[in-house]
């Protein structure tokens, strides 16, 4: 955690982390106080995450039954609340199983660091006003940089289970990674060609405040903000292999991808590390586009900035559940070309929207809506175009009757 | 326009989501441990036989080991042995009713098929056990069950059957009646129950 | 994976993919995942997720893509046509309602269509309508079912499937407060149906009729305008008119790829010629057109159980005189067959004049549109095959008997 | 030389050196992954942080992803020795050896002249800030025309690698299996 001085105008609940922390450290001697601060800031994002993550398996449950019409799980603890634990204490004492021919290294290896590797990009992520880890000029770099070899370890999970269809999935996560990693860059770039920084923090900082007292300064509410938003959420399901992209995993057609040979409590590290990376991403779209911890209105600032940012990410993983429930599967091949034919194209062509609207910056009273046109339009055209090319030869068909 | 066919799916899940919590037309889950399933009358699940008196069971059995379920039972689940007195004249009635109920596939054959409405469907639905073989091999006294019983379960296919059977017993009273005053008093009653049996009625609806 | 001549063309290189490769021999342990050869074979099933049952494709891929496929079946065989010639004729009836478990209404019916014509039995009227409502109830239930099942083969995480399967459930209990039995129905008799519908089951269908409707709109709303979707399934596993014709093909399957062979049409059996509808066809064969297909028979459907439901005359549903146990048809022969829900369901059935049929066999749709697969999947992916597997809508019951 | 750097050198030649010796292909492309990861640390040990993070996402995320393709891509038989370790001709050893001297004759002057530094730089603080200027800056020609020639080559290799000509249509690609059913005109 940062070591800024807590500024004593702002409500109890606003510092409340930061004196709990100033407590506890203060029981340490002054020579373990730097470790003793990472400690804690590990030790509370990985509780935090940790809890969240049980609870969101059973939330996705939850909502995914009621999508269809059925309860979900409720018969573990009051309305299913203790379900995560059920499933964790059956996820530990199931037999572990490794094939005899896996590469027993490499099978092991693989969920413990794609859990390492999706967890560690939440510690640039500012939680709240004065939550932030660590402080990165370069923070935006550093998330994607560690975020970048996750799909390694499902390669290393698909492979070293000598399973064919693991092997399938592990040649669709290198295909998919490949695909989805040049348009979730692509769609960052705009966000810090307009704030000119790195910074997470000082990303989250640009965008407090209000046009005309009610429209907030979030880049999302801006045309090539939410083109942008929209592109990283699609490359972030991709990145996540969250559904209509979860073509590794693809049961329907390889069984369990790279999961088929996994059992017990390395196949609830996958679990975990699917839904750690689904929150970091999430996480860091809330913080590129969602104004990170910044309240919607002026008089909602009472409640603390960490409930806004908790707010917006639990909305985010909600939509991902959402469309989890509603979506088929794309194909590969339509994997790799919706993102070469439509996300790349639409990116650059953000990126160039973008540089015009941190151009006209300047630009007040009428030329405003002549930017807010402009902008609208260098989305909505390449959009229609793409689109239309990508869909060429499908859309809806008229049928006949037989005579009679 | 390209996405509007998703936003729609979307939408629809959205009102379901929505829905489930207020419409029981889509929310139709009966957690069944605690909320038993309304039958309906016609269900029907393994056969059981049918007895005239609950404290004797076995000994009121309409059945009188005919066998004529057990030549139709297409899984040949029914095993019958006609008991016998000591000279091996017929009791009309069984020494054994066995039914293998992990054989049983509920057709509803044996039923249609008794003369003597003796067999009927049963509905209980939870016989689970954690014994394949002699737990599932229901025996004579298993089997028996009391006409009250088929009341309860089926109501209007139980009366038809007490109507018709009364009715039955009733002309064949009066023709041993009618029979006993034609002939001399050295005749014998007949049966009670026609010595050929009839073919099966149409069952009740 | 298989010896390959590197400087072989793809062309030589499945031909080098001799048949005698898909056998069973335990030796032919898996090659090493990580790489070598240009084939990769895989045996889809018998316990995959998405073969409907227990059904396994052999598939050779070259890359993702299936260069070679052949069905492996007869997991499930239960010997159904030989246990029919030593069961009487009433005891098969039961026995057809496990062939294709979701359809047991109209296997009974073709059955019994069957027996009748053998023993010469006539049918009276309102047991006819009767059969029109159940046959109609079921190529409802089918369908739903089978676009759920689709829809989960494509990847869709259960929704439409639940959706599917909370209507099929409303036809169910339809069918067990009818029958006694929700799938396993035994209802069509000889010369009738074994029992009289009452005035509130028929008011009850009348009322799931008119949601059906409206579900099905919901139901299409969610999947058919959905860009996935088309993109998933236009195009793909395209059936030719003539091969389709060629190969049997029968049902939706037929009528997708454009031809308009219905036997309710045909046929014209039962009271189907005294009602009124249209039979849709697609013009492109692929899964969209066989999905559609089923989608736009479901509607006719619905309009034809109204008109059942309106002409329904009173009367018996049972020809009294029709004899249902210890029947002995005249030596001679019958076959006996309707427009399933999934295809031309048929009976065949030999009387030598004793109570046992001498010779049954059956004509199961599943089974003959199933021989189609692997000309459908040639070239397509993986994930194709499946989605193609789906729509053919098999039965492993059916298929393996 | 701070423990950090010996422990980061320490990873960097230990995993470069297993990825040579490895007989396992892939276990030699993920330590390849691991001497990258190695290098990034340095980088961030030096004070570079953009490189470093550079390094992470293009190579481990990028490179490693196209050096496992290639690999998967790659025939090879079950029984074969992936890592070919052939009899010793004398030519090889020669050949080794001149091969290690030069590596040695540019390394060696290059340590020499330039020494090591003893500790980490100052923290890393705009390094970002600085290469934006300068890229776009005095080297703005020369990003353009690396752009251009990237781009150049990205599309040709997509020209090499797209099959689109008939004949490389595969046999099964007919739109059928050539059995004597099909293939006629269809019926009205």
């Amino acid at each position: 955690m940062t070591t800024t001085s807590v500024p004593s105008s702002e409500s109890w609940l606003e510092v409340a982390p930061l004196q709990a922390r100033d407590a506890l450290l203060g029981l340490l001697p002054e020579s373990l106080h730097w470790i003793a601060s990472s400690v804690l800031a590990i030790a509370v994002l990985v509780g935090a995450f940790g809890l969240m993550f049980a609870y969101l398996t059973l939330a996705e449950r939850k909502l995914l039954g009621r999508i269809q019409n059925r309860p979900g799980p409720n018969r573990t603890g009051w309305a299913g609340l203790l379900q995560p634990f059920a499933d964790a204490v059956k996820a530990l004492t199931k037999e572990d199983i490794v094939p005899r021919d896996a590469d027993k290294v490499l099978h092991a290896l693989a969920p413990v660091s794609l859990v390492a590797l999706s967890l560690i990009g939440l510690a640039v992520i500012p939680f709240g006003r004065h939550l932030v880890a660590i402080e990165l000029d370069a923070a935006v770099l550093y998330f994607f940089a560690a975020g970048a070899a996750t799909e390694l370890s499902i390669f290393m999970a698909g492979w070293a289970s000598r399973n064919k269809y693991s092997l399938l999935a592990a040649m669709r996560a290198l295909a998919q990674l490949i695909s989805y990693e040049v348009p979730l860059l692509l769609s960052v770039v705009p966000v810090v060609l307009v704030a000119g920084t790195l910074s997470t923090t000082a990303i989250v900082a640009a965008q407090g405040g209000w046009a005309a007292g009610f429209w907030p300064h979030w880049h999302v509410l801006t045309p090539w903000g939410f083109s942008a938003f929209c592109l990283f959420m699609i490359a972030a399901l991709a990145e996540s292999n969250r559904s209509p992209f979860d073509l590794p995993e693809a049961e329907s057609e390889l069984i369990a991808g790279h999961l088929t040979e996994y059992s017990g409590f390395k196949y609830a590290l996958f679990f975990m590390a699917e839904y750690f990376g689904m929150a970091a991403l999430s996480a860091m779209a809330v913080t590129l586009f969602l104004g990170g911890w910044q309240a919607p209105l002026g008089w909602l600032e009472v409640l603390p900035s960490y409930v806004w940012f908790a707010a917006k990410l639990l909305a985010l993983l909600a939509g991902f559940i959402w469309i989890r429930a509603t979506f088929p599967r794309l194909r590969i091949d339509q994997l790799t070309r919706l993102a070469w034919k439509f996300l790349v194209p639409m990116a650059l062509l953000n990126l160039a929207n973008a540089a015009f609207w941190s151009l006209t910056a300047g630009w007040s009273g009428p030329l405003q809506a002549v930017r807010w046109a402009v902008s609208l339009a260098a989305v909505v055209v390449p959009f229609l175009l793409l689109s239309r090319s990508l869909f060429s030869g499908l859309g809806p068909r008229v049928y006949r009757y037989a005579p009679s | 326009m390209i996405g509007k066919g998703l936003l729609q799916g979307l939408a629809v899940t959205a009102r379901n989501l929505v829905g489930s919590y207020h419409d029981p037309d889509r929310y139709t889950t009966i957690e069944y441990p605690e909320v038993k399933p309304a039958l309906p009358e016609a269900y029907r699940n393994f056969p059981f036989l049918v007895a005239e008196k609950a404290e004797d069971p076995l000994g009121t059995l309409r059945c009188v080991a005919c066998q004529i379920c057990e030549k139709e039972c297409p899984p040949q689940c029914i095993y019958i042995v006609m008991d016998r007195d000591e000279k091996g004249k017929a009791r009309m009635k069984p020494k054994v009713f066995d039914i293998d109920t992990s054989v049983c596939m509920s057709c509803q054959i044996c039923v249609e098929v008794c003369p003597f409405d003796a067999i009927k469907m049963d509905q209980v639905f939870e016989i689970a056990t954690d014994e394949r073989f002699n737990a599932l091999l229901l025996h004579r006294d298993q089997l028996a069950k009391t006409n009250t019983y088929f009341h309860q379960i089926h109501p209007t296919e139980a009366a038809e059957v007490d109507a018709r059977l009364a009715a039955e017993k009733k002309a064949a009273e009066e023709k041993a009646k009618a029979a006993a005053a034609a002939k001399a008093a050295s005749a014998k009653p007949a049966p009670a129950a026609p010595a050929n049996p009839t073919p099966p009625p149409a069952p009740a609806p | 994976m298989f010896d390959a001549n590197p400087a072989a063309s793809p062309s030589a290189r499945v031909r080098k993919v001799e048949p005698s490769s898909f056998g069973f021999q335990p030796s032919s342990v898996p090659p090493p995942a990580g790489g070598g050869g240009d084939l990769l074979e895989i045996s889809l099933g018998p316990h995959h997720p998405s073969t409907h049952g227990v059904f396994r494709m052999n598939v050779v891929l070259d890359g993702e893509t299936v260069v070679r496929l052949k069905p492996v079946f007869g997991y499930l065989h239960r010997n159904h046509e030989k246990l029919g010639e030593g069961t009487s004729y009433l005891g098969s009836m039961p026995y057809t309602d496990r062939l294709d478990y979701l359809n047991s209404m109209t296997n009974n019916w073709a059955y019994a269509i069957a027996v009748e014509k053998l023993a010469g039995l006539t049918v009276p009227e309102r047991a006819e309508y009767v059969r029109v409502i159940l046959a109609e109830l079921t190529r409802l239930l089918n369908h739903t079912c089978l676009a759920g099942f689709l829809m989960q083969d494509c990847g869709c995480s259960g929704t439409p499937l639940m959706y599917a399967f909370r209507e099929r459930e409303r036809i169910l209990d339809l069918f067990e407060s009818l029958s006694g039995s929700r799938m396993m129905c035994n209802y069509q008799r000889f010369g009738g149906c074994r029992v009289d519908p009452t005035p509130a089951w028929l008011a009850a269908v009348a009322q799931l009729v008119d949601r059906y409707g409206p579900f099905l709109d919901e139901f299409e709303e969610l999947l058919t305008g959905n860009e996935i979707i088309m993109a998933r399934t236009q195009g793909v596993g395209r059936l030719p008119a003539a091969l389709a014709v060629n190969a049997g093909v029968t049902g939706p399957m037929l009528r997708a790829s454009g031809v308009g062979h219905d036997l309710r049409k045909v046929d014209g059996y039962g009271v189907y010629p005294r009602l009124n509808f249209r039979v849709p066809v697609g013009d492109h064969g692929d899964v969209y057109d066989r999905y559609m297909v089923r989608v736009l028979e479901m509607r006719e459907s619905i309009s034809l159980l109204r008109q059942a439901l309106a002409a329904l005359p009173g009367g018996p549903v049972l020809d009294p005189k029709a004899k249902q146990r210890g029947l002995r048809p005249k030596a001679g022969e019958a076959y006996g067959r309707i427009e399933g829900p999934k295809g031309e369901i048929g009976f065949y059935l030999v009387s030598d004049g004793t109570a046992n049929p001498y010779r049954y066999r059956v004509r199961p749709p599943s089974f003959v549109n199933l021989t189609v697969l692997e000309d459908l999947c040639l070239g397509h992916t993986v994930a194709d095959a499946v989605i193609i597997l789906g729509s053919i809508d098999i039965v492993l019951g059916e298929v393996d008997r | 030389m701070s423990l950090a750097f010996l422990a980061l050198a320490l990873v960097c030649v230990v995993t470069a050196s297993a990825a040579m010796i490895s007989r396992n292909l892939i276990h030699s492309a993920l330590l390849l992954v691991l001497t990258w990861i190695g290098l990034a640390g340095l980088y961030l040990w030096a004070g570079a942080d953009f490189v470093g993070f550079s390094q992470a996402i293009v190579y481990v995320g990028g490179v490693s992803m196209v050096v496992l393709f290639a690999v998967l891509l790659t025939r090879r038989q079950r029984d074969e020795p992936l890592v070919l370790i052939p009899e010793a001709g004398v030519g090889r050893v020669v050949a080794g050896l001149a091969a290690t001297f030069w590596v040695a004759a540019l390394l060696v002057p290059a340590m020499v002249v330039a020494p090591l530094v003893q500790r980490a730089g100052p923290g890393p603080t705009l390094t970002v800030k600085r290469i934006g200027e300068l890229l776009a800056g005095p080297h703005l020609v020369a990003v353009l025309v690396v752009g251009v020639i990237l781009t150049v080559s990205l599309i040709g290799a997509l020209y090499l690698a797209a099959p689109v000509t008939a004949e490389d249509q595969p046999e099964w690609d007919n739109g059928g299996t050539g059995r004597d059913r099909g293939n006629q005109e269809e019926p009205s």
